[in-house]
């Protein structure tokens, strides 16, 4: 497996960036419409070229290389499926073009509209299909194409909400093996299938780190906006979530988690309330903590604060009249309560440290 | 289906197809019907028919094996002197045929640009079946590769860059993509081409000569039979019409039709 | 065809306007010569011109006119050319003939749609010449590129009247009228025949020639209206 | 731009263009151009330059006129019969030229189908330039039909739908959405009408007959040259094959040219 | 201003729904991908005919009006800008077609574009832009049509987070004055812009009613995937929502609200927590309630509960151990908390009463 290199230099589009992903990694791409998330992409495909870009694929320069000897694989942001193509043969398609045989082709199409749940459709044209429909298909024509490099414009759209969850899993399971660029909206998507994440605004990199790092702490502006979140990863042991000394109770949004296998707990500051004192009450999640930082923003204000064994820094939302009343300022003790349905509990992956290329 | 059209469309429409079909029922008007069935089966007449549907199937297919991928080209890619190029693809379309096959014998012929290469070579081209298909190719193929080019422009090449994004290598792309994409366009310009290789007299008659069985196709039969009898020349060209009409219909429309029913 | 039996084939490109008479000829020709296939081309006596200049398989040509034969002849084409049968213009009208023509003077009639060969092509030379020589001032509707076009506007009542060969009128059988006028007498057309130089079949070719000019040749050929010369 | 081509197709594209360049070469090369000027300046030659010109000017506009609304109705609507029309639209294409004129003469002639009718009317076209428009529209109004039909058909009726939605009339539609996104068909469509107007013969010397300045166009011109003087002709078909190079360049490469510097 | 009718009937689909939008009332259709949602809309717009269809606007039957002249203007799923118009032109179409002079339709798109804010893209074809940019472009040139029936396929999607709220706001003030169907698979959607609800499941209706309702007690599985949400109605006095005897704080998404105009207050049962007294600490929002159901649901336990007043009622999400904990059940008094920034108070339209014709 290699990893990418990718200078996306297009001036007509104000569009500079400088990204790298790992080899097997996946970095998320978020940022406004319009900021050049795309633009990156389509330079990574070869769609889009000028003498100032450079993209290498394992330490192997790629710019005079045809999109179609890359082994990078792309979904778009529109479907695009072939019109005079059935949904079947859509998604043969690539494995067609790379030379396996008719029959096998077809067998692993069948498989891969399994998996996004549409292989009812198999044999429908493209124009048969409904918006959602036409999304999952072109999902399951890219990753037919098993290409070392995938780039996934907003894989999520136009899916409704009762598929999402599925697809996430599937993407996860699928995106572990291969290098990943992934353009999403959604600060989730970011949390359950990317390693690190790049926020991208006016055509430039204004922030870029590893995903829990940016989406806990975000810098940029339009970051902030979209994420914000609390990340705990540890390992799932009797039903609760065990990692930094911390125990986690949380929903798991229908998903089997192994015993002792590794997860990650993902809540909102929004979430977590502040108590001077153990509240009792419905709340599973009551953590002592002390705080280290208040940050106004707009209407609420965003408390830090280290749990007592101090590897663990949590964020909590709370109104200024509610700083006023619990008094609070850096260095005070208080309790950080947080429902167990306000927690997601997601498999976190084979492998729930940070790599060493980090 | 859905999207209903102006009606004053109609009328214009409505006059454009009589205009065009008038002619044909006039003609019809005044065939010798008695007389007809012997005019159209006389073994000279069926020689020029035979020989006329196999020189424009093959010289169709010529022009497609070379028109096609000349229309991508032009559609597809740039280089200086494109322009230039498309314009003059398109000459054969404006030179008379008779200069056309002028210019064809000052260039295959015995004492033409390529006749000592060509002589050197063993092959002689002139006044053989052969120089029918080059003439009928030569006339016909711009019709083949305008058209073709129209459509792949109109098509634009959006699924040519999702198939290569997909690993498709550009022979792929070709075959599997951009050739069904077009598929109506290119239908279009065969038919055109196909019609104007069986319509066509002038270069025949003066690259291949009129040479019956070998040389002399319906077109140039209907020529000979005028100097001497209109009604037995409009009478083959009706043996023309009727052919095309059939070969056409059978060729053109299913496929379209085919096309249409899966929806858009 | 007799290809067969590698029948020896002899080449004929003879003027549009022969087809029926040479068509005859070359059958009678066939017939004496067993092992002979002899293909005929036919086509405006230019155009023919043109296929010989540009290297085309000839053995016998048959022109409609001295002059093309002569650029031919000029070129080292062909050899030792003879004149073998002659036409003179007569005016064609539709059968009804609305415009009531008689004579060769009527044509000039104001309100005649008359149609005549461009002076460019042989049959317009002769017209011009034959104008001339009458006085007449002519003013066609049309200047045709061949006598196949003046028949055809006649045919369909397009034109009141042309001016055709001979032989064009008897052709044309009863879809035209055919007016004969002294003056077309001044005005011959020659039809001259010549082996190619070039031939294979120089013998052959002269042979022929020969049959053609023959008695037997000379009747198919004032069967047809034409001329001896 | 971003898709690169298979290379093999260079090769049949590079014979194809050869073929259809080599005899242009081939005849250049043959012009005796001491002469050329002479020849190409006398005044028939520049009466049937002029005559040409504008015939074939309002020849296409007609095609262009009656033609879309019937490539559309053609593309767009459904009815019975349909598929036959739209193979009878396609014969003026089969029909040597000559009897296509033939066919006009039993039509619009004095005693055709309608000649009572025109008679009546007081309207007389045989021997006109009418006549030459009429003659070059019969011939070149299929192809307008056949390649803006084949370009309607590749581009689907999306948008035109879309206009609907947001409450186009059929008209508007018609104008603001379908012509413009079939351009480049219709372009091609109207090139080739007006390079096979430009080079009609057949048809036009049976219907129209030829007279110098009212009927004798170019082609006819160059066919009673090459009786004469087959260099005249060649030089003549020269000055057609420069005009139709300097129209179609200006009127085709432009448009298509600006349209490709759009992104798709 | 007209109602809307509708009967779509499509057997090749396997759709066959009725559904009406009184004059000037938003429905959103919710539904699973492939529901038949779509198919809806294009039967309204007159764009799929069938005799066994029924489009009737304001009581005219409009199933042999063409498109054109049905006073319906659609946005689809897919942006499908006219390649060929500038983005200024694309959204001065619809003016024009209705015969608006050309100056006055480019005032009327500037305006538009400026709304939904890519006023700076006036002039680019729509080639050059990106797939958000795109979305917005169409969402302008369908709100220029100013129809009576305005047809919205998912509005919202390809947007990135930092507009949505704005977009939101434009939508709610055009869509207050049009009898509209709206597509969605968002339920804050349907809550901000909907007057009522339809869930359309394999081309049924299964569910449809008031959006409150709908979205609160949910009966079909699909609604209950995406909604249970609390909605609170009422005025906005000094910083909070008043209503129903309940003062409730919330944040305002940086949105201005004007002191007693009408807004509602959203929350996800899941933010809820369940005290046996008041527990103090930073929730700004404790009410007494008497627990009147419980509904067992996967891995958590939803609590209904009515407030003192008995006017309204809400819902909790908690763990089953915590419903131990607490000692739960039907008439049990216990207290509801919810952090004020996990309460979104949106503004709610001139009228937040139900309509006579519900
Ligand atoms: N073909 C093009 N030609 C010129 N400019 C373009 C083209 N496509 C996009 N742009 C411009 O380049 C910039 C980056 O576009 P890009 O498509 O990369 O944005 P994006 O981040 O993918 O946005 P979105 O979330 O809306 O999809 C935008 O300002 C856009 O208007
Ligand atoms: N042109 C068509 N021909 C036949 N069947 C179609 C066509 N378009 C859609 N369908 C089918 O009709 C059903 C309803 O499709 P529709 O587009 O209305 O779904 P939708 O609710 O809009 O879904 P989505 O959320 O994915 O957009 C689907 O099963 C779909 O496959
Ligand atoms: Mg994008
Ligand atoms: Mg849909």
């Amino acid at each position: 497996m290699t990893g990418l290199d990718l200078v996306a230099r297009i001036p007509e589009r104000d569009v500079d960036l400088t990204l790298g992903v790992p080899a097997g990694r996946t970095l998320a791409l978020l940022g406004p419409n319009g900021a050049g998330k795309s633009t990156a992409l389509a330079v990574a495909a070869g769609l889009l070229r000028s003498p100032a870009c450079r993209v290498g694929v394992g330490g192997r320069r790629l710019d005079d290389v045809p999109t179609h000897h890359r082994g990078v694989a792309m979904l778009s942001q529109d479907p695009l499926l072939f019109p005079h193509l059935s949904v079947l043969d859509n998604v043969a398609f690539a494995p067609r073009a790379q030379g396996v045989r008719r029959s096998a082709a077809r067998a692993a199409a069948w498989r891969w509209l399994d998996e996004v749940g549409v292989s009812g459709l198999a044999q429908r044209r493209p124009g048969a299909l409904s918006g959602g429909q036409s999304q999952r298909v072109a999902i399951a024509r890219a990753l037919a194409a098993e290409p070392e490099v995938l780039l996934l414009d907003e894989p999520m759209a136009a899916l409704d909400v009762s598929v999402t969850p599925a697809l996430r899993q599937l993407l996860r399971r699928v995106l572990a093996e291969r290098t990943v660029l992934l353009v999403t909206h959604d600060a989730l998507d970011a949390v359950l299938l990317a390693d690190r994440v790049a926020v991208i605004e006016h055509g430039r990199v204004v922030e870029e780190g590893p995903t829990q790092q940016v989406l806990e702490r975000p810098r940029s502006r339009f970051a902030a906006r979209i994420a914000g979140l609390n990340l705990i990863t540890g390992r799932w042991h009797g039903g609760a979530l065990e990692g930094h000394g911390l125990r986690v109770q949380g929903v798991t949004d229908g998903l089997a988690l192994a015993e002792g296998s590794p997860a990650v707990a993902v809540f909102a500051p929004s979430a977590v309330s502040v108590f001077g004192n153990d509240p009792g009450g419905s709340p599973r999640n009551a953590w002592p903590v002390v705080v280290t930082d208040l940050e106004p923003r707009e209407d609420r204000v965003r408390v830090r604060a280290d749990t007592r064994l101090g590897e663990e820094s949590l964020a909590a939302d709370v109104t200024p009249a509610a700083v006023a009343d619990l008094g609070l300022e850096p260095g005070v003790r208080v309790r950080f309560a947080v429902k167990a349905t306000e927690v997601t509990v997601h498999p976190a992956g084979p492998d729930p440290e940070p790599p060493a290329s980090r | 289906m859905s999207i209903s059209l102006p009606r004053w469309l109609l009328l214009p429409a409505g006059l454009a197809a009589a205009y065009l079909l008038l002619p044909l029922v006039a003609m019809v008007l005044r065939v010798d019907w008695p007389g007809f069935l012997g005019l159209v089966t006389s073994p000279s007449a069926r020689d020029a028919l035979w020989l006329s549907l196999r020189t424009g199937a093959v010289s169709t297919l010529v022009c497609v094996l070379l028109g096609v991928p000349l229309a991508t080209v032009l559609a597809r890619t740039r280089f200086p002197g494109q322009g230039l190029l498309r314009s003059l693809v398109l000459l054969p379309l404006v030179i008379p045929p008779v200069v056309g096959g002028i210019a064809l014998l000052y260039t295959f012929g015995r004492r033409g640009l390529l006749g000592g290469t060509l002589e050197a070579l063993g092959v002689e081209v002139a006044f053989s079946t052969v120089a029918v298909v080059m003439a009928q190719v030569f006339v016909a193929m711009p019709f083949l590769v305008v058209s073709t080019e129209g459509a792949l422009r109109t098509a634009g090449e959006r699924y040519e860059v999702v198939a290569a994004t997909l690993g498709a290598s550009p022979s792929t792309v070709f075959r599997r993509v951009t050739l069904p994409t077009v598929l109506p366009g290119l239908l279009s310009g065969t038919v055109l081409a196909f019609a104007r290789s069986l319509g066509e007299f002038g270069a025949t008659i003066t690259f291949a000569g009129s040479l019956q069985g070998t040389t002399a196709t319906l077109p140039i039969q209907i020529y000979l039979e005028r100097v001497d009898d209109p009604d037995a020349a409009v009478a083959l060209s009706l043996v023309l019409v009727l052919v095309a009409v059939l070969v056409i219909g059978l060729t053109w429309q299913n496929p379209v039709a085919r096309r249409r029913r899966a929806p858009a | 065809g007799g290809e067969e039996n590698e029948d020896t084939t002899l080449t004929v490109f003879a003027a549009a306007s022969l087809q029926d008479t040479f068509t005859e000829i070359a059958d009678e020709f066939e017939a004496e010569h067993a092992d002979v296939d002899v293909r005929l081309n036919f086509d405006g006596s230019s155009g023919l011109a043109e296929q010989i200049q540009g290297g085309a398989p000839a053995d016998v040509f048959a022109s409609a006119d001295t002059q093309t034969m002569d650029t031919l002849v000029a070129d080292d084409l062909v050899e030792s050319p003879e004149p073998f049968a002659t036409n003179t213009l007569e005016i064609a009208v539709p059968p009804d003939n609305p415009a009531g023509i008689a004579t060769f003077a009527d044509l000039a009639g104001p309100d005649v749609r008359l149609v005549i060969c461009a002076p460019e092509v042989p049959c317009g030379h002769a017209t011009a010449q034959v104008a001339s020589d009458a006085g007449v001032t002519l003013a066609p509707v049309s200047e045709e590129q061949s006598v196949t076009d003046v028949l055809g506007k006649v045919t369909t009542g397009e034109a009141d009247a042309g001016l055709v060969y001979v032989t064009d009128v008897t052709a044309a059988g009863e879809d035209v009228q055919g007016i004969p006028f002294e003056e077309s007498k001044d005005v011959v057309n020659t039809y001259p025949i010549a082996p190619v130089t070039d031939s294979e079949h120089g013998d052959l070719a002269a042979e022929f020639v020969t049959m053609v000019r023959s008695d037997a040749g000379r009747q198919v050929l004032t069967e047809a209206g034409f001329g001896t010369p």
